[in-house]
């Protein structure tokens, strides 16, 4: 498998190196592998920390900016970062109205993080975590509970623009964890992703067949199918995402690219995406469709589904002036 | 000829700071002989990882133990699972690092211990990786070698490592119920743990140090001291 | 090769209804294949039309909004659009100030888009043409010239900024020219497209080799090497550019990706081609990074250098709002 | 027995609108059959799309004539260049519009023409074609094939289908000087080019159709007619 890179143990700093070349706007410490807004600390604003394996870019630092993440602490690739990261991070961004740390729920990203805040809280940070499990594709509660996924991007933003707005740590962290506790996900691969460290495709998806309810970490889904319309994917995601939560309100709708599978076919599926909601009554308040977290060069499709209230979608619409995410600035 | 298989307890060896740098050296160095094996077995219930992520923490040990040595065995092990909780990440890096950091503490700050010391302290260790991690024996995971391991200690080094191998390769059949093979559900079924291999590889190089402890003792009397 | 398709007939339509579907400022004509500015035509200002074959999204659909297109006329996969759709699409934007036809330059393209200008004039519409033709892979004034590829994205955008300060159409034709003329691209492949059609790869490319100077509809490129690294490649492809125009000015920089690549190694092929840039003199003034103008699921990359003097760069930094391209709205 | 080979002028049969369409149809039969040879031919040295590209325009060119059959020769194929242009895109729906209207322009409303008559309007519909694209002889484009074909077509409706074919093979040597694969300089050679294929299916089309209706002359005097 071949890859634009150097060599596959610097694929993480070269990146780095990258992002601190072309945004001017963040502070980026190639070294320490942490990524800030320049303007950090704000004053009386909450500091909002995320983080997680390399591979799923733009996830997480392509998020931060006003109105999203004022930290994102990016692992190898598929593994969580250390606890030194978000320490640092932390540090960075606290003005002194404590921190939030959004966690993507894997065994990695949950310990690492916890012993994060711990650290943190000895240097007497204030610091909440909100964890994000979204991914529909496993049964809520059983072994090591569900996976955070596309929902990472809602929490992200959602607390991101009520912390612009000064409220404070109790705040962010309740409208974290509400949305955190309401999106859910559901991912489909075509063909597996290869890792600059195995050099090669995580697992095997013979022509003919594709993988439903996967993660984005290479992990094979729980179920192999025979090859499916773009109509029938949307069917099954959809029918996977209502039957979990069948939504009362207007709902924010991802739906993400894994990473090779192109913008036509992706607004293809959108549009039977739409529909499939439609046929079961859910009414789409705002859409994403694009290549937001990804899982390296995988071919495939996620959707989420993030219901919000009359106040989470006026939070929604305020400035956010990211990477990767932007309007209004 | 390995302490402790064919002599009494009074007459095995005692493991000072050099034993333990030593060991951690020995499993530094399978870690990146196995470093392409373990990622194998990561990339079919989990994500491919497990043998790149060893490998950097357990460079990252060697380092470190090279530049100032500690001169106390639970100071070699705390210093170790500090670096691997810093350099490791993934689940296996706080877990590792728990396991080194806990039994190093329980250690204390004694220049040498016995190898029933040793394996006290290490049960300590296993105890809270389990408490940390929230598994249990036949979850699948590095506990299916570690727990088996410790108890092989409390006997001899050797029961140690075929103890560990042995857990390593009965998880096989198993159901993941924690880490990321979990998320497979009955797919996991008929694959290794990868934790559970790379567990089985740090108690065998305990054993090898072990032994060429007691070899080099026989010639020149390295290390390990009689009590 | 697996996609996330109904039929391979349908994959523009159905693009075009999910483009439609989540995209409320745009008026999308499914049937006739337009996809328009919601608010136009915008009176007193120039309309700005392009388009080309579907398969280099977002280019052209997700450059439509304020501050860039009024209008974009997919085409199939790979294939110009027909006279018909520039026709429709002009009447569509023209406010009585006239027309620009922005081309890429390809036999197709140029020929339909000529057609479709006739047509157009005999309506009334008055209708000036810029053809992009900066891809240095290919030596200027032979055979069929120069292909078009990223720099029609400094084009549309630069072009669109001034044609929404209310430009007359002569001086946003001159701005047109001027960019068109001044940019210069470079592409590389590490794997070749697979087309819906054809369902398969467009060429081979064996493991171990990959092609400099490619085009953006799966041709193979002018030729083939032994695998490089990020730096090596990043070196090659500035050597190509600045050898071609040394640019005296700072240069907007578009760090490309053809749609497999992750953004993670475009990220550190990004630090690679600044590096590059640097080591050359070459003053990069902004630099956007990700994928623009794509080939379907190619792995590999395009760097565009567009030299600018400050009144550029003042309206590079202008407001816009499009689905792709978004600041400052 | 093929029209125009064995008799003299004066008693091959003309061609009336119906013949026209005919060929079309045979044109649009031949193309969705080789539809894949055609785009083949395109990947090597171009963006395999000649093939659906082609189809797709005369999949809409019979749908166009079985709708509203127009009742001259001229009427059709200024109907059929204008459907492909309005269908097909890219490079080869414009040129192939333009060779079909431009020929229809010349034929005029004329019920009836001879093979001279379309030879003759083949010819200038093939200037018009290297005027809008550019090509000449040798180019490695359609012209390779429509040329000789035309001047072919003076003598016999076989003798246009050989030079067709025999022009498409020899592309295969040249070095593309424009189009798309032209991009690829010397990298193009060796490869048929696949605008200069397709013309010659087209022009086979008309010649299949010339004997079908010269056969079905001998048995019931259908489409063409003696002058
Ligand atoms: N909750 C847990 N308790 C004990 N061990 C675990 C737990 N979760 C994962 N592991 C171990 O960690 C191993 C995976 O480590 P690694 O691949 O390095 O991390 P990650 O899963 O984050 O990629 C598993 O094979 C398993 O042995
Ligand atoms: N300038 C030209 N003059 C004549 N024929 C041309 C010219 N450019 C391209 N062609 C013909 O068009 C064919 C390609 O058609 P097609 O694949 O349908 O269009 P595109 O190249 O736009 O994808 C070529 O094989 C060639 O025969
Ligand atoms: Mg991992
Ligand atoms: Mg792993
Ligand atoms: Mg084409
Ligand atoms: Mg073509």
């Amino acid at each position: 498998m071949k890859m634009l890179i150097n060599v596959p143990e610097r694929v993480v700093e070269d990146a780095l190196r990258g992002m601190a070349a072309v945004h001017p706007e963040l502070t980026v410490d190639v070294a320490n592998r942490v990524v800030v807004r320049r303007d950090a600390p704000v004053a009386n604003k909450v500091g909002l920390v995320s983080g997680g394996g390399s591979g799923h870019e733009p996830l997480h630092g392509g998020f931060v900016g006003p109105g999203m993440l004022d930290a994102a602490c990016p692992g190898e690739v598929f593994t969580s970062p250390v606890p030194d990261q978000m320490v640092r991070a932390a540090a960075a961004v606290d003005s002194g109205e404590g921190v939030l740390f959004i966690v993507k729920n894997y065994t990695g990203d949950v310990l690492n993080f916890e012993m994060a805040a711990e650290l943190a809280a000895e240097e007497g940070i204030r610091v909440e975590t909100v964890t994000v499990s979204d991914d529909v594709a496993l049964a809520a509660g059983e072994g090591s509970g569900r996976r955070g996924t596309g929902g990472t991007l809602f929490v992200e933003r959602l607390a991101g623009a009520v912390a612009e707005a000064g409220a404070p740590l109790e705040r962010v962290t309740e409208v974290a964890r509400r949305v955190a506790d309401s999106c859910r996900s559901f991912g489909v691969a075509l063909a597996p992703c290869s890792t600059p460290a195995r050099g090669g495709p995580t697992f095997d998806l013979p022509e003919g067949e594709l993988e439903l309810g996967i993660g984005i970490h290479g992990e094979p889904g729980r179920e192999r199918r025979g090859m499916m319309t773009s109509g029938e994917i949307a069917d099954a995601t959809v029918d996977a995402l209502v039957n979990d939560l069948r939504p009362d309100e207007p709902v924010l709708v991802l739906v993400n690219g894994m990473g090779a599978t192109p913008l036509l076919e992706l607004y293809g599926y959108a549009s039977e995406v739409m529909r499939a909601l439609g046929e079961r009554s859910v009414v789409p308040a705002r859409t994403l469709v694009g290549d937001y977290v990804t899982s390296l060069d995988m071919a495939g499709c996620s959707v989420t589904l993030c219901p919000v209230d009359e106040e989470l979608l006026r939070l929604w619409e305020t400035p956010v002036r990211t990477p990767a995410l932007r309007w209004g600035a | 000829m390995e302490p402790g298989t064919d002599r009494d307890e009074g007459t095995e060896p005692t493991l000072d700071a050099d034993f333990f740098i030593r060991w951690l050296d020995a499993a530094a160095a399978a870690v990146a002989r196995d470093a392409d094996r373990l990622t194998e077995l990561d990339a079919a219930i989990g994500d491919a990882d497990h043998g790149s992520n060893l490998n950097r923490g357990f460079a990252a040990v060697t380092r470190r133990l090279t530049e100032k040595p500690p001169n106390a065995p639970g100071a070699v092990l705390t210093g170790a699972g500090r670096t691997l909780i810093s350099s490791v990440g993934g689940a296996s890096g706080p877990l590792y690092g728990t396991l080194l950091r806990r039994a190093g503490k329980e250690l204390g700050d004694a220049p040498r211990v016995s190898r029933v010391q040793l394996a006290e302290a290490l049960r300590s260790g296993v105890g809270a990786v389990a408490e940390l991690g929230g598994a249990g024996g036949g979850d699948k995971t590095m506990l299916d070698a570690l727990q088996p391991a410790v108890e092989g200690l409390t006997r001899s080094f050797g029961a140690a490592a075929t103890a560990a191998e042995e857990g390593a390769l009965a998880t096989v059949p198993l159901r993941a119920r924690r880490g990321r093979a979990a998320y497979l559900g009955d797919r996991s079924i008929g694959h290794q743990d990868p934790g559970a291999a790379s567990s089985a590889l740090l108690i065998g190089a305990l054993a090898d140090t072990a032994t060429r402890a007691a070899d080099d003792d026989g010639h020149r009397g390295n290390g390990a001291d009689r009590v």
